[in-house]
């Protein structure tokens, strides 16, 4: 296991976890267990507030037409992870407030902007570029536009970042360079 | 066709007083919010999120490899609150379904790679084809056999369900052995 | 005979109006204005674990079971209602197989034990729903599309003109266009090119028709990337949006389009209604759905009518269209149920008990059902 | 279970000649005999939405056209949507019109209700409907445009209807019996010689109804709706377009553009009940309660006929003899005699019956006559090719009966017999003996069929007056499917 796992100040994660590689976990982030995060093509960076569930898998895959220095895979804000759901991406950019849906895959040629849902077992594989408020469902991948961005995951964030730590080992954060503005009253305060 | 046995590696397998036998290579998180009532199978990766809320079985329930058994969560103005998760007897979880639901009732099938989303209800008597996806807040009727993504109702159950489901998960149960050879 | 009917006046159960397409099913009530539903013909088969369509089949058993179980599928699942004691109106094409007629009279009746049936034929039931005197119907249809003379709800049989050109051959060229665009053989499957259909194509005007034709052909519409989940992406030219319908146009040597159709049915008229018939078009059945589809049928109406072979023989001066109150996939339907809740269908039907002694149905091509009851021959018909 | 996972390797011929497995089968206890879905007569016993859970009187739900009042699913996906709260400041709706007394009332926050989609995340307000302040019920409903000239078109020949009866029984009355071909032409094709005067403009018969003058007939017009102008230009964008399933799931509207979309009120669904076509008892009646998985009858073959599962077999080889083991149930609670027989050794069935009482007979009699049209036409011979057949044993085999405390004794007693593997309380392991044709071509599907002969105690109270005829001798056939016939 590597150590170049950085993690911030208030993100909640779990020790039974495959992280590997340069990756950066922003604060108030929550990765549940079982969860695999390999960065070998180039560093991950999760930002703040997302939701990381079991058997989730992210990838950093290398490609032949590698840049030097790698790119980093960068995931925005709010996006939520559900269980078993798989990215594979050589590089780039997922946006903000996205939803990946139990079971779903994203493959390595597909971009992805903000508030879009990847519905269940859906598997995206051919290149294409969704764009924002995308929602994606059923076998069929039938396509439709949301009215408004997916509603953001604080209150599940705060009641996950309260309870995991009373029955999970967590990691502890290792980076203290920044400290998080508005999330400090929901850091887990030590049970009695 | 009668079920073939299928063998454990005994090591791995803890098998409790109430007959429960229980992998060591699963998640069982806040295990003492998980209550199995007895005769139940739980195999190898599979995960239940006891820490999230309650989970309870009943008896003769089969949690399949790689399973994820998640109670739901509601969101109210206030906060977040995650349901208990109930299961009735004589449950089949086929492996890698990642089963959300409010509330799973007694003699229930549901095949591998299956989502049942949050806060389903699946009443008693009902059975959930591989590979399908039950979307959030779906109510599975009685004797409803539903198939695709999403789930739909395709046809109808056989009345002796109960019956099947019963035989079913008693016989696997019979059928799960440990190796002889150690 | 007064008996009967009186007994038809009292009426406890609200008939059904079933209308089995080939690619979609209507199913609903007498006297309402929509069906309760419009399925595609087909059904779960547990048996064999796939989904079946209701016109497969090849032995007069299979589909006998496809009925049994299509029917189960619209009277417990869509329309909720026991099938037992309670009247049926079947709209049906007038050119219905004698096979498929003959068995769904013996599903409906012994099967699912209903008191009566009233057969009705579409091109009829299209025009009840106007109230005119004639009526000139278009039905395009999955398969087939028919034009049928109805004057004063009769049709006009000699008239009756039917050319495979419905909806499927729009899918098939739509399919052959696609396939050629995008330079692979797509094989996609029909619910998909009925998607595209659907969601893209447009039946060009005459003129930009022609055009197609010429030299220079127009500018083409916008393409359309459609995207179809797993298998990647299509792009849909607009000269695929354009001409997919182009087939039902195509005039051959045997001058087998759309509009020569029409005009082949009209000149088969008699001589004294095809003023009517023309000035009282109506269109009806899906394939008429597509749009330009009605503005481009009266542009090559009023062309063809001035040329030969139909500008000495017609003598129709002009071509007016009905609007008709219900969707084109239903309008044989509607008429169904405007007929079945006025008591002339209901009195007309075929019940039961006459089945049981006689299970044989009327059919305008049998000479026992045609000949007049004085006519000469009728003494021979008689046995 | 492994019935509805695995394909159907044991299948029962029902009377009426269909091959089904003995989970899609009955067992009518008055006719003693095997029946399946396809010869029984299904009945809706009773409606309630599958959503809530709510039964719904029939009456009621005729009214309401089989749809849940509270219940709605999405127009786009067709998921059930759910109901969501939000807190809307009151103010902003009645800032207009502030008036003094309801400004106390209206400082606080309201709870309005919008319709959502989990799957594909449509809400209603995606289409512009108003957010409710009820959570169920008092979404707009919307009728058919085209209603009001339908009910005119029934009116109008309902009237022709009445007017051409009122005719005809003058007429009759008149004595007038010279049938014109002209009327009777009309007559057949239900063309009414009062509509035939109403369109020729002959002033039709005293009694004309204001429905008949009233009515206006459809008007033609030469002009039709061209193609828009811009379709050439525009760019499509797909999701603005419905599918045709978005479009047929409202048969009245069937909107071509998303925007048009409405919540569709959920169908309801009906719980069946199932009667023998023969002799018109239940065979199957469900309780009332929607949630319930009971039933107050539930004639099962699978409660009744003894069970027969393929336990395992040797290749089936042409010309050979090969090994087969079953497993056979008894799902009754009486003891069972068993023989295994060749199925031409069924003896043909008696059809002569002893009347037991006058009104027995005078209701069988009555009934008979509806079977016998109405059963013979469904029945049909069964497609039984089979390429190999089981040897008769040419022993009885008793199996005990069912006993739901004897499964927790696990010990299997091994009766010592080489045709009987093992034996656990009302089951019981067979080894047989399979005899394969040699003309069976290798490759080909591999079948073989057996006839069980098994005694069965009826438990109905018998009418007084019968005779107390219990026990009886029951017949029925097996095709067993054994993969495929080996090649070499």
């Amino acid at each position: 296991m590597s150590h170049n796992v950085k993690i911030l100040p208030g993100a909640t994660v779990c020790e039974d976890c495959t992280l590997e590689g340069d990756i950066t976990i922003g604060g108030g982030t929550v990765i549940h267990p079982r969860v695999t995060i390999i960065a070998e093509g180039g560093p991950i960076i999760i930002a703040e507030y997302c939701i990381i569930e079991e058997y989730s898998t992210i990838i950093h895959k290398k490609s032949d037409k590698q840049e030097n220095p790698p790119k980093p895979l960068f995931i925005g804000a709010h996006n939520v992870f559900e269980v078993g759901c798989k990215l594979e991406s050589p590089c780039g950019h997922i946006g903000e407030s996205n939803v990946f849906e139990c079971r779903s895959f994203v493959g390595e040629e597909v971009k992805i902007g903000s508030g879009c849902v990847i519905g269940a077992a859906c598997r995206l594989t051919a290149p294409q570029t969704l764009a924002d408020n995308t929602v994606i469902w059923g076998s069929d991948h039938h396509i439709r536009e949301a009215l408004e961005k997916q509603p953001s995951q604080l209150l599940q964030l705060d009641f996950l970042s309260k309870v995991m730590p009373n029955y999970h080992r967590l990691r502890k954060p290792n980076v203290h360079k920044r400290q998080p503005s508005t999330r400090q009253s929901t850091e887990p305060s030590p049970k009695p | 066709m009668e079920l073939p046995d299928t063998y454990y590696n005994k090591s791995e397998y803890v098998e409790t007083a109430s007959g429960n036998k229980v992998s060591r290579q699963t998640v069982l998180c806040g295990s003492q919010n998980i209550v199995l009532h007895g005769k139940v199978i739980v195999q190898s990766d599979a995960i239940i999120r006891g820490d999230l809320a309650n989970v309870k079985t009943g008896r003769f329930c089969i949690i399949s490899k790689g399973s994820v058994i998640r109670p739901p969560f509601k969101k109210f103005s206030k906060g977040v609150a995650f349901f208990p998760l109930q299961m009735g007897d004589h449950v089949f979880v086929g492996e890698h379904t990642v089963v959300n639901a409010a509330v799973v009732g007694s003699y229930v099938y549901i095949g591998k790679n299956v989502v049942i989303g949050r806060r389903c209800v699946l009443k008693d008597c009902c059975m959930i084809e591989d590979n399908s996806v039950l979307p959030a807040e779906t109510v599975v009727p009685s004797f409803a056999r539903y198939s695709g993504s999403p789930a739909k109702l395709i046809s109808t159950l056989p009345e002796a369900m109960p019956d099947l489901m019963t035989e079913f998960t008693k016989s696997y149960y019979q059928h799960f052995l440990p190796t002889t050879v150690q | 005979m007064a008996l009967y009917e009186g007994i038809a006046l009292i009426q406890e159960k609200q008939a059904v109006v079933l209308d089995l397409g080939t690619d979609y099913t209507k199913f609903g009530f007498t006297g309402e204005a929509a069906p309760r539903c419009i399925v595609r013909s087909e059904f779960w088969s547990a048996a064999e674990r796939r989904v079946r369509r209701l016109h497969d089949y090849a032995t007069p058993d299979e589909l006998y079971d496809n009925l049994v179980h299509m029917l189960h599928l619209l009277y417990f699942r869509h329309v909720l209602v026991n099938p037992k004691e309670r009247k049926v109106v079947v709209v049906e094409s007038l050119l219905t197989p004698t096979l498929f007629r003959e068995t769904l009279a013996k599903v409906l009746f012994t099967h699912y034990e209903v008191s009566g049936v009233i057969w009705a034929d579409s091109p009829r039931l299209c025009a009840l729903t106007l109230g005119t005197p004639a009526a000139l119907v278009i039905n395009i249809g999955a398969k087939e599309a028919e034009v049928a003379a109805v004057v004063h709800s009769c049709v006009v049989l000699q008239a009756l003109v039917a050319q495979p050109l419905g909806a499927h051959a729009v899918h098939a060229e739509l399919a052959r266009l696609l396939d050629e665009d995008n330079g692979a053989t797509l094989d996609l499957p029909d619910d998909v090119i009925e998607d595209i259909k659907v969601k893209t194509c447009f039946v060009s005007p005459l003129e930009r028709a022609l055009q197609w034709g010429s030299e220079s052909p127009p500018r083409a519409a916008r393409s359309v990337r459609y995207s179809c989940g797993a298998r990647g992406s299509v792009t849909v030219t607009g000269r695929a949006r354009e001409l997919a319908a182009e087939p039902l146009f195509a005039r051959d040597h045997e001058l087998a389009s759309l509009p020569d159709a029409v005009l082949q049915s009209l000149a088969r008229c008699p001589r004294d209604a095809r003023r009517a018939l023309a000035a009282n078009v109506v269109l009806a059945g899906g394939g008429a759905a597509l749009p330009g589809l009605r503005a481009r049928l009266a542009a090559e109406l009023r062309r063809l009518r001035a040329q030969p072979p139909y500008a000495e023989r017609l003598h129709v001066d002009e071509f007016r269209f009905h609007e008709p109150p219900g969707h084109g996939n239903a309008l044989a339907w509607l008429g169904g149920a405007v007929l079945g809740a006025s008591d002339a269908g209901a009195a007309r039907a075929l019940a039961r008990e006459q089945y049981a002694r006689e299970p044989r149905l009327r059919d305008w091509v049998c000479l026992l059902d045609n000949t007049p009851p004085h006519h000469p021959h009728r003494a021979y018909l008689d046995i | 279970m492994a019935y509805l996972t695995q394909p159907d390797y044991v299948k029962y011929i029902c009377s009426c000649g269909q091959l089904k497995p003995i989970t899609s089968l009955y067992f009518c206890r008055h006719c003693l005999k095997i029946r399946c879905g396809f010869c029984i007569c299904h009945e809706v016993d009773s409606h309630y939405c599958a959503n809530c859970l709510e039964n719904m009187p029939s009456s009621e739900a005729r009214l309401k056209k089989n749809r849940c009042s509270s219940c709605f699913d999405c127009p786009s996906c067709f998921h059930t949507l759910s109901t969501r709260a939000t807190t809307q400041q009151r103010q902003v709706l009645q800032d207009p019109a502030a008036g003094g007394d309801t400004k106390v009332e209206s400082k606080q926050p309201k709870k309005m209700y919008y319709l959502s989609c989990f799957n594909c995340r449509w809400t209603s307000r995606d289409v512009g409907i108003p957010d409710q302040p009820v959570a169920s019920g008092g979404w707009p409903e919307r009728t058919n445009p085209h209603a009001a000239r339908v009910n005119q078109l029934i009116d109008y020949y309902k009237a022709i209807a009445q007017q051409e009866k009122q005719e005809k029984i003058e007429r009759e009355r008149k004595k007038f019996n010279i049938r014109g071909k002209y009327i009777t032409l009309t007559d057949k094709t239900g063309l009414t010689g009062a509509m035939a005067r109403n369109i020729a403009g002959l002033p039709s018969s005293e009694s004309s109804s204001s429905a008949i003058a009233n009515f206006v007939p459809s008007v033609a017009t030469a002009e039709v709706d061209e193609l828009p102008e811009d379709i050439f230009t525009k760019e499509v964008n797909l999701n603005q377009i419905t599918s045709m399933p978005q479009r047929l799931a409202s048969p009245d509207w069937q909107p071509v553009s998303v925007s048009r979309l409405h919540p569709l009120a959920k169908l309801l669904s009906v719980k069946r009940s199932q009667r023998c076509r023969a002799c018109d008892h239940n065979l199957t009646k469900p309780e009332y309660n929607p949630g319930s998985i009971k039933f107050k009858i539930e004639l099962l073959a699978y409660y009744h006929v003894p069970e027969v599962k393929i336990i395992s077999h040797e290749p089936v080889k042409p010309g050979e003899k090969t090994a087969l083991f079953l497993k056979l149930t008894n799902p009754t609670g009486h003891e069972m005699q068993l023989r295994l027989l060749q199925p031409e050794d069924i003896p043909p069935p008696e059809e002569k019956e002893e009347p037991k009482s006058i009104d027995k007979s005078l209701e069988r009699s009555l009934v008979l006559e509806k079977d016998t049209t109405a059963f013979k036409a469904i029945e049909r011979q069964p497609n039984i090719s089979a390429t190999s057949r089981v040897t008769s044993p040419g022993v009885t085999l008793t199996l005990a009966q069912r006993d739901d405390a004897a499964e927790y004794d696990d010990d299997a007693q091994h009766d010592t017999n080489d045709i009987i593997l093992w034996r656990k309380s009302n089951k019981l392991g067979v080894r047989l003996e399979l005899d394969t044709s040699a003309e069976a071509v290798g490759g080909s599907p591999a079948r073989a069929l057996v006839a069980l002969q098994y005694s069965y105690r009826n438990t109905v109270p018998p009418a007084p007056s019968a005779a107390a005829c219990r026990d009886h001798t029951l017949y029925t056939t097996l095709l067993l499917d054994l993969g495929t016939v080996s090649s070499n």
